[in-house]
């Protein structure tokens, strides 16, 4: 089982961002489970989401401790929260940043774990015009840990939005896949 | 052809709801049920679900209208938790006593003070005695199909109660799954359309005048509360037979109970909703790192209470340990009282524990859940219990207990 | 001698103490609305004569109707509910709704449901039998319970002179606070005006929509009168002013009921003896209460 | 006494009556201590204690007369104290056989 932890704050779509990659694992045929956390959300406050992908039923519903992926939408949490809290020893970060790997573990935004820098804030407003960045995020995601296929995420973000919604944000997701696809080959 | 879909498990109630045909939703929001009522007014708003849907102005308003709406023959369905399962508490006497096969989705919400949202099953405990059946579910699947088994169960002539279908808030009505989702046919040809007759059920009609819901002297109270009584008593075969069908039609069956791993077992772990699939993870991974014989019972159906169902997973093991999500304040926990009634004339009956966990959302962890089974294992050897409560995950430094 | 019940909705039989106005207020309405109705009666005196603990073994129900009984509070909700499931089921025609309660049941426990039902706008009428206490639990105060009256909870004493509510009101205004939802028909009414009442009621039933109906209805035992006088107290309490025959048509209010000769409102009260300790003051505060609703009301 | 309008084997689940007008066989009337006596030949006819009577007991006949139901009248007295034409009378009940 992989667990997944979404870092962001209120209104940047963490929740549905765990929902959307919840759905596109579900397509890739496996099996999995999305949850926000428990409690009144507000715009601007930090949220955390989290996806279970698994290849057997999933029965756990405690919370996630030990997650394998943590997924940072605005790195600007990492001044009030540890956002590698219990991250397994070979776990990864996927974070929104401009910056480089090497600075983000220099600044201490990321003390541990294989980080994968992506600036999604930027392609967001590029290709969607507003910074949308769950779906953005998924694409990189999707490319640096290969745990969910990017046509699967695509068929999930179509099912959830409207049609040019949808281009949109498969356009800017795709965008952030090859971005970390390229520097990765 | 069925659909896979991920959704929520309000979302999966709500499609159930949706599928049953239903008249009526009579319901007033509350956290976190309120995603529930907001997606059977979407499928109103667009055509799908040809119901009415009253926003009452309270939930005791709710049920007086379910219990208005069910008088008059329609197929109702509802949902809350919380404070509102207590403002409808005095109408919940009402819909049973009346036998009206009312479907009620319950999010499990602690219960105020001290003010929470959270889920524990203090809300649905306070209704336990009220003639409601209750099933707990453990996943998004579950609750859409026991929604449908609920109608099913609820109409049938030998129960005619109304029945709440119980998922943890939060935990469950908020988490997103894979639910497979029948074709209308296919539910349909399960649950046909609700045709109440008006010389046995309570049905309003100008044409065949009754009076409902009048006095009864005490030379006959007993005979009807034994009614309802032998109404339960029923329905718990019936609603084996029911899950059957279901699984016949659909390839899904819960039973009354699950018994996972409980045939060799020495401990096993008794637990209502999503407790079970966590202390199911635990209990394979007890069994493999450390050799403990562990088992876990699930209790679905929690009224009627599966008495042989838990005997059956009982027998040969050496302890049992029930973990609740609700206090019995003066006592210790309903469900233990529960299962321990169930076993009270059993000869050789195995240790029981006695643990109160999750309560106003503290999550029920695997950490948690490894050292009730390791106490149990311990029982289990000992024959002996350290503590008649235990508190699972409570915070000893500030209380200490 | 042969009894048939026609057309009738309430016949005999029924479980009211003898001389009861409720009954009265039921029989001129039910009568007037017909057979084709389904009733909810809150819990309360009427529901006791109707379908009491006395009633069920031997199946001795004096209407010809459907009725249902659930809570005390619960009317308008239920109604609402009733309303909901026969429109869905496609059997609304031709039935019409109709809410029973007391004062109690209407103006304090049930006014929430009420409130609601007829702020959402549901098909119905509710008519409110109006006692001035609870009579069924044998004569505690309501939020209809006139100044100085003595109950059994606002019993007269050395410190406590009756009912003593919050001064410049002779009692929690129904009428005004369903006109205030802005539902399209309210009327009062008395059992001493039959032909008033009912023809109000049959007015009633030919408008959609939430419809309340107030009736006056005087209780011997409760208020302590002979209950030989029933009407001639409900009449009384007409001719003097202290209730006000009208009605409200789409927000237009008309008095139906016009009183020539006013006559004091001691007339009234003096007749009954839950006001035997009253004063002199005390009636002329009363007497303003009465003139102050008669000139809201436009009247002389 | 009558009986039970259900039997045995037809226990109803609910305490429901499916008796319209099943009060008739009440005979309210025995609560009575005293009973209105109509002088026919005071009487107008009107029909104002028909109106007023709480017990449904009294009713015009086809001929246009007055008659009243001791089975069911409980003596309230609301008709004598409401007849225009003090055509009936309150008098004390006497034990019938």
């Amino acid at each position: 089982m992989k667990e997944i932890i979404f870092h962001g704050r209120g209104g940047q779509g963490a929740v549905a961002g765990a929902d959307i990659l919840a759905d596109a694992a579900m397509r890739d045929g496996k099996y999995s489970q999305s949850f926000p956390t428990f409690g009144p959300e507000r715009r601007g406050a930090p949220v955390m989401a989290f996806t279970r992908i698994d290849d057997k039923p999933i029965r756990v519903r405690c919370q996630i401790y030990e997650p394998d992926y943590v997924i940072v939408l605005d790195s600007t949490i990492s001044k009030t929260q540890n956002l590698t809290a219990g991250l397994k020893p070979d776990g990864s970060v996927i974070i929104n940043t401009s910056s480089t790997a090497e600075k983000v573990r220099e600044e201490k935004i990321v003390t541990q774990g294989k980080i994968y820098p992506i600036d999604a804030t930027s392609i967001a407003m590029n290709i969607i015009g507003s910074p949308i960045l769950n779906t953005v995020i998924l694409g990189a995601f999707s490319a640096a840990t290969g745990e969910v296929k990017l046509k699967s995420l695509f068929e999930a973000v179509e099912n959830r939005f409207s049609k040019v919604v949808a281009e949109k944000n498969n356009k800017a997701m795709e965008e952030a896949y090859n971005v970390v696809k390229g520097r990765k080959d | 052809m069925n659909t896979r879909k991920l959704m929520s498990g309000n979302r999966a109630i709500a499609e159930a709801v949706k599928l049953s045909e239903v008249n009526v939703v009579s319901a007033y929001p509350i956290t976190p049920q309120t995603s529930i009522v907001e997606y059977l007014s979407e499928f109103i708003a667009r055509g799908e679900l040809a119901a009415e849907f009253v926003q009452a102005e309270s939930e005791f308003g709710a049920m007086s209208a379910c219990i208005g709406a069910s008088s008059v023959g329609a197929r109702v369905f509802t949902a809350t938790c919380s404070q509102g399962l207590a403002l409808m508490h005095e109408l919940n006497y009402v819909a049973a006593g009346l036998r009206l096969p009312i479907v009620m989705a319950v999010t499990n919400r602690q219960l105020s003070q001290p003010l929470g949202m959270w889920c524990d099953h203090s809300d649905a405990m306070g209704e336990r005695d009220s003639g409601w059946m209750q099933i707990y579910v453990e996943s998004c699947q579950e609750a859409f199909d026991t929604v449908i088994q609920a109608f099913k169960l609820a109409e049938t002539k030998e129960v005619l109660l109304p029945i709440m279908v119980c998922l943890d808030g939060f935990i469950l009505s908020h988490t997103s799954e894979p639910v497979e989702i029948p074709e209308q046919k296919e539910i349909r040809d399960f649950l046909p359309a609700y045709k109440p007759d008006a010389d046995y059920h309570t049905l309003l009609d100008v044409k065949k005048p009754l009076a409902a819901g009048g006095g009864c002297p005490p030379a006959f109270t007993m005979e009807f509360d034994y009614k309802k009584y032998e109404a339960q008593e029923k329905g718990r075969e019936l609603l084996r037979k029911i899950d059957e069908e279901f699984g016949d039609a659909f390839g899904r069956r819960y039973g009354l109970v699950e018994a996972y791993k409980c045939d060799d077992a020495d401990a096993i772990l008794v637990a209502m909703g999503t407790i079970v699939g966590t202390a199911k993870d635990v209990a394979d991974k007890l069994r493999s790192e450390k050799g403990w014989r562990v088992g876990v019972l699930k209790l679905r159906s929690y009224r009627p209470f599966p008495k042989e169902e838990v005997l059956k997973a009982a027998f040969g093991s050496k302890a049992v340990a029930v973990v609740s999500r609700a206090i019995s304040y003066g006592l210790g926990a309903p469900v233990f009282s529960d299962v321990a009634t169930a076993m009270s004339n059993v000869p050789e009956k195995p240790v029981l524990l006695n643990f109160i966990a999750g309560m106003g959302g503290r999550d029920v962890d695997k950490k948690g859940l490894a050292a009730v089974f390791e106490k149990t294992i311990k029982a289990a050897e000992t024959g002996k219990i350290e503590n008649e409560v235990e508190w699972v995950g409570l915070n000893k430094n500030l209380v200490g207990g | 001698m042969k009894s048939t019940c026609g057309d009738k909705v309430l016949v005999s039989g029924h479980r009211a103490c003898p001389g009861c106005g409720a009954i009265l207020a039921l029989k001129h309405a039910l009568n007037a609305l017909g057979k084709n109705i389904i009733v909810h009666v809150a819990t309360s005196c009427m529901e006791v004569s109707i379908m009491g603990g006395g009633v069920f073994p031997k199946g001795e129900y004096p209407l010809t109707c459907p009725s249902l009984h659930t809570a005390f509070e619960t009317g308008g909700a239920v109604v609402s509910g009733m309303d909901a499931g026969l429109k869905a089921l496609g059997k609304r025609e031709g039935v019409t709704l109709v809410a029973i309660a007391g004062d109690g049941g209407t103006a304090d426990i049930g006014i929430q449901t009420l409130s609601g039902a007829a702020e959402r706008g549901h098909d119905f009428i509710y008519i409110c039998y109006d006692n001035e206490a609870y009579m069924n639990t044998g004569n505690q105060r309501s939020g209809t319970t006139m100044p100085f009256a003595a109950t059994t909870t606002t019993p007269v004493g050395q410190k406590k002179r009756g009912e003593q509510h919050i001064q410049g009101r002779l009692r929690k205004d129904m009428p005004a606070i369903m006109a205030a939802h802005g539902i399209p028909y309210i009327a009062t009414a008395s059992i001493a005006y039959p032909a008033d009442l009912t023809k109000k009621v049959k007015k009633a039933a030919n408008i959609h929509g939430p419809r309340y109906i107030h009736i006056h209805s005087p209780c011997a035992t409760g208020w302590g009168f002979p209950e030989s006088k029933t009407i001639e107290i409900a009449r009384l309490a007409v001719q003097t002013g202290a209730w006000v025959l009208f009605e409200i048509e789409n927000g237009e209010l008309t008095v139906t009921q016009k009183v020539a000769q006013r006559k004091p409102v001691e007339d009234y009260l003096l007749v009954q003896r839950r006001f035997k300790h009253i004063t002199d003051p005390e009636i002329a505060q009363i007497q303003e209460l009465v003139d102050k609703k008669w000139k809201e009301l436009g009247l002389q | 006494m009558s009986k039970p309008y259900w039997t045995k084997e037809n226990f109803p689940i609910t305490p429901n009556i499916r008796n319209p007008a099943g009060s008739l066989a009440f005979k309210c009337g025995q609560w009575r201590s005293v009973r209105p006596v109509l002088d026919e030949k005071k009487c107008t006819k009107c029909g104002i204690c028909v109106l007023h009577c709480p017990d449904d007991a009294i009713a015009k006949n086809e001929k246009g007369e007055i008659e009243i139901n001791y089975d069911y009248c409980k003596g309230c007295g609301i008709c004598e104290n409401e007849c225009p034409a003090k055509a009936l009378k309150m008098i004390i009940e006497v034990a019938e056989k």
